[in-house]
């Protein structure tokens, strides 16, 4: 602190006022009296559901598909993987809308994949399904990212004394790598859920917005934001806590 | 022989010939760089030879065609930092080679406390490694590793990052745990190799330069490396019955039953060197702090001056001195 | 790689492709005939050069109140300190929508300030300057925490070692601390700058859509999916060159 | 005097009183946790004194009222790490301190250039930090040391990240440098106290111990740290005449010229000290290699002993021994 000039408060005080001013601007609206009528009406309560479904799912996904691909980045070295590393970040700076377009057209009923299972009777695009990918589609980075990460720092040396102890490769990984990122595992586990539950651009041109079945939390307060605003404020409200709560657990995990 | 290295890694420049008979413990000794690291990667299993064969109690573990990976060696190394998994108790930890060659449960859990007993670290059985200290911790390492029951076990600076209050206690009980067992030991250190090891190799630049039984070894050094671990000078020249011709030029008086004409090896400690009128002429290279006393270094000699005396000459590399030695301390053996 | 089973190639594998596919079935449908066509066409432009414009004036939104609020957060410690960061961070994990309401009801004419403005005949809402708002809000956290990162990385000791030597906290600031940790500083740009050019959600609930002022390229290729599907797909493309350069940039930074 | 610190530091137990006079070189020496680190923050500015107050050629830089900020005291520290800016060439570096004096520009550089040349570097000008050696950056964060022209040069155990071949020639040039100017060197090295100080202050647990002549304190010394620094055994005990009476029980016989019955400080080498079947019974504490020899470590005296003696008496921590030295090994003087 001693070593920063004090002009540099000004600036970073307006930056934190960017951010937490309209927080605060949004909880002063909520309509207290109505909330919880608002967010248990029947369009609230199958957004609801269906955002945490897919949500969980998509984060489960993203668990079985990114901790491989942790794995072998962090583990394998080479020219090959630095590409295959930049390939997996795409998602993350790649606008949602363009990963949607890029979804319907592969799992689009014209699709690269698509037009094969329309013959076999399966129809993607528009169904829940779709939400899942689309969630999985840009969630992935985020996980892979903080456990590759992870797996880095900790290095090889505790698998080295694990193989040297007699223990095969499956049971490293179980027994030694994974316990030893568990941390990590679990930050990057609740990021990509966070990302999930927030995903609209690509939600929405790739799965369209069927109330019930693609209608997420944020589909839902995008279209009630007119027609009903209360019911869209009390619906971010929700939104903002658990994003509080998912950037305090990940916080606690990082410092621990 | 239990252990038979004979293989070479081409683009570290290392040829190795090593072997260790069931139940002996080797001492591996050399400079940085030598070859020690990568003799054990080849028997460990991090590295593959370019060309050659290692074998332990018959088994090929590497060589063209076979590569046997290391979890399936039998060979468990101890190295200087213990590696202990910081997600498992102390017992846990020994617990878990017996449950990767599958021990039972309760099986393994009666015999890894038997190691810890063993090793006085039953009261510590269930703390985590991040509250052992580090003595503890390297205990706690050596009982996982006895516990994997290697056929070879190896030992890369056991004592180097201890305190050391605690490395000759574990050196001690070290003694006793590698007795009957077959175990190499890499060390900087000339205590570990006296009390570990019965014979000792001396790596340099990829090749063996000596061995021989580690006290020989030490007394009556033949390399550069063993001279310094042994804390000697080592000079090479002809004896003419009163003095040493010296193969890099100049003489050096000594007693020897020799027989003149002989080529010999001769050894002294820097402590007996001192600055003269006359003398071996030398530069200064290098001065260090040396236990109580200031190494001074110079070409091929060192000699041990006080701090005192090396600060009121104002000795500075590039300085030339003049060495003698007393005739009585130097050493004489054939080369 | 030796101590990694070999089974867990499956799912990595999967994983790659969930992210590949996509890309590669929507570079495959981009019309390249009209390729030039589509993307200068008048709507097309008029959405390039507005996302340039405020994607542009986002970032360096960005590295004025960002640079301030990673210095006070990696050089200050304390309790608050911890709270200050998991608030900046919330733009991070909050749905862009959610975020796009919050900044409704600060800066729109019923808002918090904006009723304000509204007096002084000032109005934000649905406005050009709605648009670098959103995206600020959405993209100032990820210039934050990588230059926070970094500049921990770095530590006090060359600031410590500058004052030894007689230079004012000024100067340290712009002689030693910034040039140290430059790499960091436009990784961290070039990242919040691609931040802002995907944004979407927030955008669209704040700024709304109106062709030449807040319609920017995301907003532009939603619209035309249905209408226009080569043009969104042409302009799909250029974004995920963008992406692609994008990553290439940060991660050519991250390795040097 | 130039520097005059008397100050406290309530939290960590630190009480110092501290003078050094203009054109004066101080060591300051302790062991780890004595004082040492809170003095030198003390000074230049990265702590501030609980109680009473530090001043620097009569302006006062710190008392309860006072806070000169770390950049405006004309106090420079330079500690084993180099701590040169890594974004700037070796001349960038020693500009960095003249521009931050408002130097101009070209003025700025000429200048740089001329202290760069004279510590042998002016061909190293344009290198980055990165591409000079570990001796080279050192060299280049002298120049800028002196470049910023301080009042008061703080030496932070200078040379201790420095390979053995480079410390002594280094330690040359900074003598040199130091010859009127106003330093405080800290150092666990006795070389360097010897060289570079006329004068050492001893500090433990907070506290001045002893202080004197450097020479004098090292052939003389009164605390257990100073005598540690020498190389030396010390106890405290009356003369009799014949032998002292040694304060912890036990007698040592030596040849001295003091008065029977006055109370004595004695000192002797460890290399002195040798196990005998009669002599002062203590336990052994710890075995460490030292020079080419293993310290022996008991309650409150040290022996050298080979590491052949060592390893064939098996000796271990809990081991009793007898510690015995001959009577004109044993140097004596007044308490």
């Amino acid at each position: 602190m001693r070593t920063l000039p004090r002009w540099i408060l000004l600036p970073a005080g307006l930056g934190a006022l960017l951010v937490v001013l309209p927080l605060a601007a949004m909880a002063l609206r909520v309509e207290w009296s109505d909330f919880w009528a608002l967010i248990t009406s029947e369009s609230s309560l199958a957004a609801l559901r269906l955002s945490l479904q897919t949500s969980l799912t998509s984060a489960a996904a993203c668990v079985l598909l990114g901790v491989p691909m942790a794995l072998l980045l962090a583990r394998t070295d080479g020219r090959g993987m630095s590409l295959v590393r930049s390939l997996v970040l795409i998602p993350l700076v790649l606008p949602p809308v363009v990963g949607g377009i890029a979804l319907l057209y592969t799992f689009g009923r014209q699709g690269l994949l698509g037009r094969h299972l329309e013959v076999l009777g399966v129809q993607i695009a528009f169904s829940t399904t779709a939400v899942v990918l689309a969630q999985t589609f840009v969630a992935l980075p985020f996980l892979v990212l903080s456990l590759e990460g992870a797996l880095r720092t900790a290095g090889t040396r505790y698998e080295r004394a694990a193989a040297s102890l007699g223990a095969r490769p499956s049971r490293v990984l179980t027994h030694v790598t994974l316990p030893l990122v568990l941390p990590a595992l679990l930050s990057g586990t609740v990021l990509s859920f966070a990302r999930a539950l927030g995903e609209f651009g690509a939600t929405i041109t790739f799965a369209g917005s069927l109330q019930g079945t693609t209608r997420t939390l944020p589909l839902e307060i995008y279209l009630q934001r007119e027609s009903d605003p209360e019911a869209a404020v009390a619906l971010s409200f929700v939104l903002m806590l658990v994003a509080v709560a998912v950037i305090a657990l990940a916080h606690r995990r990082r410092s621990a | 022989m239990s252990l038979v290295l004979r293989a070479a890694v081409a683009e570290r420049h290392v040829e190795l010939d090593l072997e260790v008979g069931h139940g002996e413990t080797l001492a591996l000794v050399g400079p940085n760089g030598a070859g020690k690291s990568t003799a054990l990667s080849l028997i460990s299993g991090d590295l593959r030879p370019s060309s050659g064969s290692v074998s332990l109690d018959g088994r090929i573990l590497a060589d063209e065609g076979t590569w046997v990976p290391p979890h399936d060696r039998r060979v468990t190394t101890l190295s200087q930092d213990p590696v202990l998994f910081p997600h498992l108790s102390a017992l846990g930890n020994v617990v878990f080679p017996l449950r990767a060659q599958g021990v039972p449960r309760g099986d393994a859990r009666r015999r890894a406390l038997e190691h810890l007993d063993a090793l006085g670290l039953a009261g510590l059985a269930a703390r985590r490694p991040a509250q052992l200290s580090g003595g503890q911790a390297q205990r706690v390492a050596i009982a996982r590793a006895l516990a994997a029951d290697p056929r070879l076990l190896l030992l890369d600076e056991p004592m180097a990052a201890l305190d050391v209050d605690v490395a000759p206690a574990l050196r001690e009980q070290l003694r006793g745990f590698l007795a009957g067992r077959t175990a190499i030991v890499v060390t900087h250190d000339v205590l570990d190799a006296l009390s570990l090891a019965e014979r000792v190799v001396v790596l340099e630049q990829g090749r063996q330069v000596d061995a021989g039984p580690t006290t020989e070894v030490l007394a009556r050094p033949r390399s550069a490396f063993a001279a310094r671990l042994a804390g000697l000078n080592l000079v090479a020249g002809r004896w003419d019955g009163h003095r040493i011709e010296l193969e890099g030029g100049g003489r050096l008086s000594a007693k020897s039953p020799l027989v003149p004409g002989t080529a010999v090896l001769a050894a002294f400690r820097p402590a007996a060197v001192r600055l003269a009128e006359q003398g071996l002429p030398r530069t200064v290279h290098s001065l260090t702090p040396h236990g109580d006393l200031v190494r001074v270094r110079t070409e091929d000699l060192a000699a041990d001056l006080s701090p005192q005396d090396a600060a009121a000459r104002h000795l500075a590399p590039g300085t030339v001195v003049h060495l003698a030695v007393a005739p009585e301390d130097v050493k004489t053996y054939l080369a």
